[in-house]
């Protein structure tokens, strides 16, 4: 068992908020069982209805997605989503986004005795109320929400930090500071495409979400950085496509991984990396806590 | 649906531009107006997967007929026999059967997947008349498979090939249901013509599963605004229930 | 003629410093006259060593570099390199770098009166004498270090900014201020590759640059919001590979653009650009500054 | 130094992993010695090319010898007769030939670029001795190649071929000039035994050209330390002169 911030689980793979649903869809070619846990897509107070127009794109080993954090709220997710995910008795992370800190606070509130084994905060709204500055890009705002959050649930709290910042160990810690029981890194770089042939951004929201390969060195980077100052676990996330990236994130020091738009080209890979972990760890005569922070402490 | 890794068996093109590729292995049925997500690159470039809609499966051989677009469908027309493809699918919801007679409406690179359609309605019996609309002669595409099945009718802009013209101006028969295939604009004239049928959309997808709702539209259902995964919820949808530029 | 702050450049492409020497080794291959301009390779007050160990690593299309900014120096710049360039008659822009404001400036009154074309201030450099945060991740750090050395100059003044910062719009109007002519978009981001055999960092500084096409769309992103809010002309820079990619750029709003890691795979690209531009704009029946921040005004 | 795109004539596996690629139309002069850098894939994944010494070069016909490595070489090892691969070369400074007797001392995957250069040696009537230093037997390549060229000794840390032990043990008479290529271990028992010579060395590149200062080094020249490029500069160094570790 893997102990992430209070969070029991059977092994350190998890799925990426926002690229696997709520889990129905996979189910229906893989075992949702083999995963550590589900983190399922944002879910906020009242349904958003995303963006318009073109919401994906695909880019150099990699891709951006400007989905607008689309979502049926909290209510409709308790109601017809966490009912079906409680019975295949699969650990349910709950990513949790808000346009103000109540809005945080108020979805967490209601996810207090309804079983869910943590939250994950999605920091990267921006904030309506306060000139629509994205939470994760101020440790002041960060360490606001993370603080109301923390007052409405003794659930694990974690909270996913925005790579789009000059110095992501001063955000990481402070939302320790503001009780964060782990840390998710990284959620995606801001990037655009233009589309040479009609002469504008592809995008129906102009920018969008950079994930994939690509961001891999950025997320590991952040992961190593980070994982010397804090005491809280990591769960880290960003590029990983395969066992050999997984053990870049735990040798930088994650205590877990999520992947997240691999899976649209590999869709099976979830199912195949706990054993994958397992013949590694036991080819080696090693185990998984020898392998997280190896690359801090060799250098 | 299953992520198959089959083999190539035939790469052919058809017209300039235009490919069939056949890959056997292909073991679970299929309703025509599905589609399979095609890895073009064992390396993550391209990173994602392409959308296509199957053209027909014939003992276990699944057919896809492609155009020449970008960097991924150029990689597809490389494949050659014997190169291995990963293929996901079947994905979606296909064209529902309700009727003895049926109008099929395909045009350009959309004409595909109403051939394994049109295989199907005939097998059961119904009276199918196949209405195919092309730029010109020489990127019409499966006429003579299409005639096995159908009473074909062709249009084309130019005229080189049937009827000079839209392939919608080959509509005589507005009652039957149409099940139609290809861009926008014909979806747009269908709907002005007030058919009642199916079209199949096109959306840009990234997971093309129904977890990443890349391909979201608002759909109209019993009057209520709906969202609709174009990948898991359809890629059909009932003529008129779209509303477009979402 | 291309105008970028006073610099006048026969085409819009340049190589990025640091991914072409100075001019020597590529003279093998190809013209040199076919380039708008070359970028050398940051030039400081004294010689510097650069990292030890492994400096280049290879990511998923992308690449770090920790070269740790190794030159001969200034004097040696203007004895053994310059004169070559000069007698080639090849518009040269000089990279700067310096670990203080001193530094920077020092450099900069010594290429007062060479015949170079313009200077770049690479401020990514960390500032030694206060506590080594990077000139390029401070608004009022860069301010100061642009000031000094708009004081020591009178040639075209670039400033090349660093994508490692929450806000890059506040980064680029202060270096404006500061009396900036241009400013370069984007230096490399930073990242980190683990050697999983070793279970270490594969790069002797640890760390090191990420550039190539994985970055391409975060150079997209940045240059465009720039250029909404400066007056002064962008050079784009991150991961081109292409006329298409160029024209990305372009459309984004840079008025002129650098190929850098681009040319490690494909040296021969820079002398194709400036046809393919031509031909481009031939069968498109357009110009240049047409297509200059066309993306901007068609959303 | 001329970016090439060349035609694989031949790909042969040589022993398990070790590869025999050549490509026609090579048409530079070169120095044994001396390297290309060679794309492996069309689009950028992997991105950078991959330096291979030059093996050999007979009527324009570029060989070059490589053992699978990562993604790059296995890439490389798929390419069949007829495909084509951009080649820029040659680069860097190869051998000097400076007496009239020569060791070559080669180990594992350095054995290939001294065929080449026992090849121009014997050709301008030198005399050639080659010790090359495997794991094992299997591991052995090139040997009837460089037999017709040089007076032929090997030794391999098992013994299945050859003398048991360490190919620096076959040195005999420490007088003659050394050419070495292999491990750095080997470079550094060079330096222990003395012997007067070069040796080749690798290092991670990204430009392989001398623009990046990817593959910088230390080399001591008269007294004095001199930051060179292994790619521009070398990749063949005097014996001693590698400041190594830095
Ligand atoms: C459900 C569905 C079924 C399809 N069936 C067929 C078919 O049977 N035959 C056929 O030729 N084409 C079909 N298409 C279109 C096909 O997916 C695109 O032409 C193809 O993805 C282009 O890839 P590319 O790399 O060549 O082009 P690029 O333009 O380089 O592709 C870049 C990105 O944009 C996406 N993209 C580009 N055009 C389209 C498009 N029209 N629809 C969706 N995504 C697009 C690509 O998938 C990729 O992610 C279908 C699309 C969908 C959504
Ligand atoms: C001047 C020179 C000449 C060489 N000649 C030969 C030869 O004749 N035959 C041969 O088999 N090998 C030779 N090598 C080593 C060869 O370049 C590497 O084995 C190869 O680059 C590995 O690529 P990969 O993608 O298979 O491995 P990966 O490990 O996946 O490569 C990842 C990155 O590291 C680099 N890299 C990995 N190993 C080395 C290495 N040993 N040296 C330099 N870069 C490396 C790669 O180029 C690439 O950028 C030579 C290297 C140099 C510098
Ligand atoms: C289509 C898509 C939707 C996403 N939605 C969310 C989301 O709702 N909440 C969130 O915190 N992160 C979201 N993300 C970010 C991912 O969870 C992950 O942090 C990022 O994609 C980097 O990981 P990857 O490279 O493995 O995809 C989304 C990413 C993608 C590609
Ligand atoms: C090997 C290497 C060395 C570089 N050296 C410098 C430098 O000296 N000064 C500088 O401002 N940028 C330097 N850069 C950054 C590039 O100029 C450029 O901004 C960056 O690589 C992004 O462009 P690209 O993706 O086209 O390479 C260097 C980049 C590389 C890859
Ligand atoms: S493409 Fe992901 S939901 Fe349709
Ligand atoms: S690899 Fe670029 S200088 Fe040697």
């Amino acid at each position: 068992m893997i102990d992430i911030g209070g969070a029991k689980l059977k092994n350190p793979f998890m799925s990426a908020s926002g690229c696997f649903g709520y889990g129905q869809e996979f189910a229906k070619i893989m075992e949702l069982n083999s995963l550590g846990a589900i983190v399922v897509k944002g879910v906020s107070l009242e349904p958003w209805p995303g963006n318009k127009g073109v919401r994906v794109a695909e880019t150099p080993a990699g891709m951006l997605n400007a989905i607008g954090l689309e979502n049926p709220g909290i209510d409709y997710f308790l109601t017809h989503y966490l009912p079906w995910l409680n019975e295949k008795k699969i650990p349910v992370v709950v990513n949790i986004v808000g346009r103000s800190v109540d809005e945080y606070a108020l979805v967490a509130q209601r996810l207090n005795e309804t079983g869910v084994t943590a939250l994950e905060l999605n920091i990267s709204c921006p904030n309506v109320k306060e000139g629509g500055i994205a939470f994760g890009t101020s440790k002041e705002k960060a360490f606001e929400v993370v603080s109301a959050v923390r007052k409405e649930t003794s659930l694990p709290l974690w909270v996913k930090l925005s790579p789009n910042v000059t110095d992501i160990v001063e955000m990481a810690l402070a939302v320790e500071e503001a009780g964060a029981d782990a840390l998710t890194l990284i959620n995606t770089l801001t990037g655009m495409v233009i589309d040479i042939e009609t002469g504008k951004p592809l995008l129906g929201n102009l920018t969008g979400g950079l994930s994939g390969p690509a961001i891999k060195p950025i997320a590991v980077r952040m992961i190593y950085q980070v994982a010397q100052k804090v005491k809280v676990p990591i769960v880290g996330v960003g590029g990983i496509t395969s066992l050999d990236d997984a053990l870049e994130f735990f040798m930088a020091g994650a205590s877990a991984v999520q992947v997240g738009s691999a899976l649209f080209r590999d869709p099976l890979l979830l199912s195949r990396l706990p054993g994958e972990l397992e013949s590694y760890l036991a080819k080696k005569q090693t185990n998984l806590g020898a392998i997280i922070g190896l690359a801090r402490r060799n250098s | 649906m299953k992520d198959f890794l089959l083999q190539v068996t035939s790469q052919q093109e058809l017209v300039p531009g235009v490919f069939s590729l056949t890959l056997k292995g292909f073991t679970q049925e299929y309703e025509p107006g599905q589609f399979v997500q095609v890895e073009v690159a064992e390396n993550y470039e391209p990173f994602l997967r392409r959308p296509i809609s199957i053209c027909d499966v014939e003992d276990n051989n699944l057919q896809l007929v492609y155009r020449l677009k970008g960097r991924g469908t150029k990689l597809l027309a490389k494949k050659k026999p014997g190169d291995k493809v990963r293929v996901l699918g079947p994905i979606g919801y296909g064209f529902p059967l309700k009727s003895q007679r049926a109008t099929l409406i395909g045009g350009g690179i959309g004409v595909p997947p109403l051939l394994g359609l049109a295989k199907k309605m005939h097998g059961q019996g119904m009276e199918v008349t196949a209405l195919l609309g092309f730029k010109n002669k020489e990127e019409a595409i499966l006429l003579s498979e299409f005639a096995k099945y159908a009473d074909l009718q062709v249009a084309t802009l130019d005229g080189s090939s049937g009827r000079r013209g839209l392939v919608t101006e080959l509509i005589t028969n507005k009652d039957d249901l149409v099940y139609a295939c290809g861009p926008e604009g014909l979806f747009r004239t269908l709907e002005t013509l007030g058919v009642k049928g199916y079209y199949s959309l096109e959306k840009r997808m990234a997971c093309g599963v129904g977890v990443c709702l890349g391909c979201n539209i608002t759909v109209i259902k019993d009057e209520k605004e709906l969202r609709q995964r174009v990948c898991h919820d359809g890629p059909v949808f009932p003529i008129g229930s779209v509303k477009w530029g979402d």
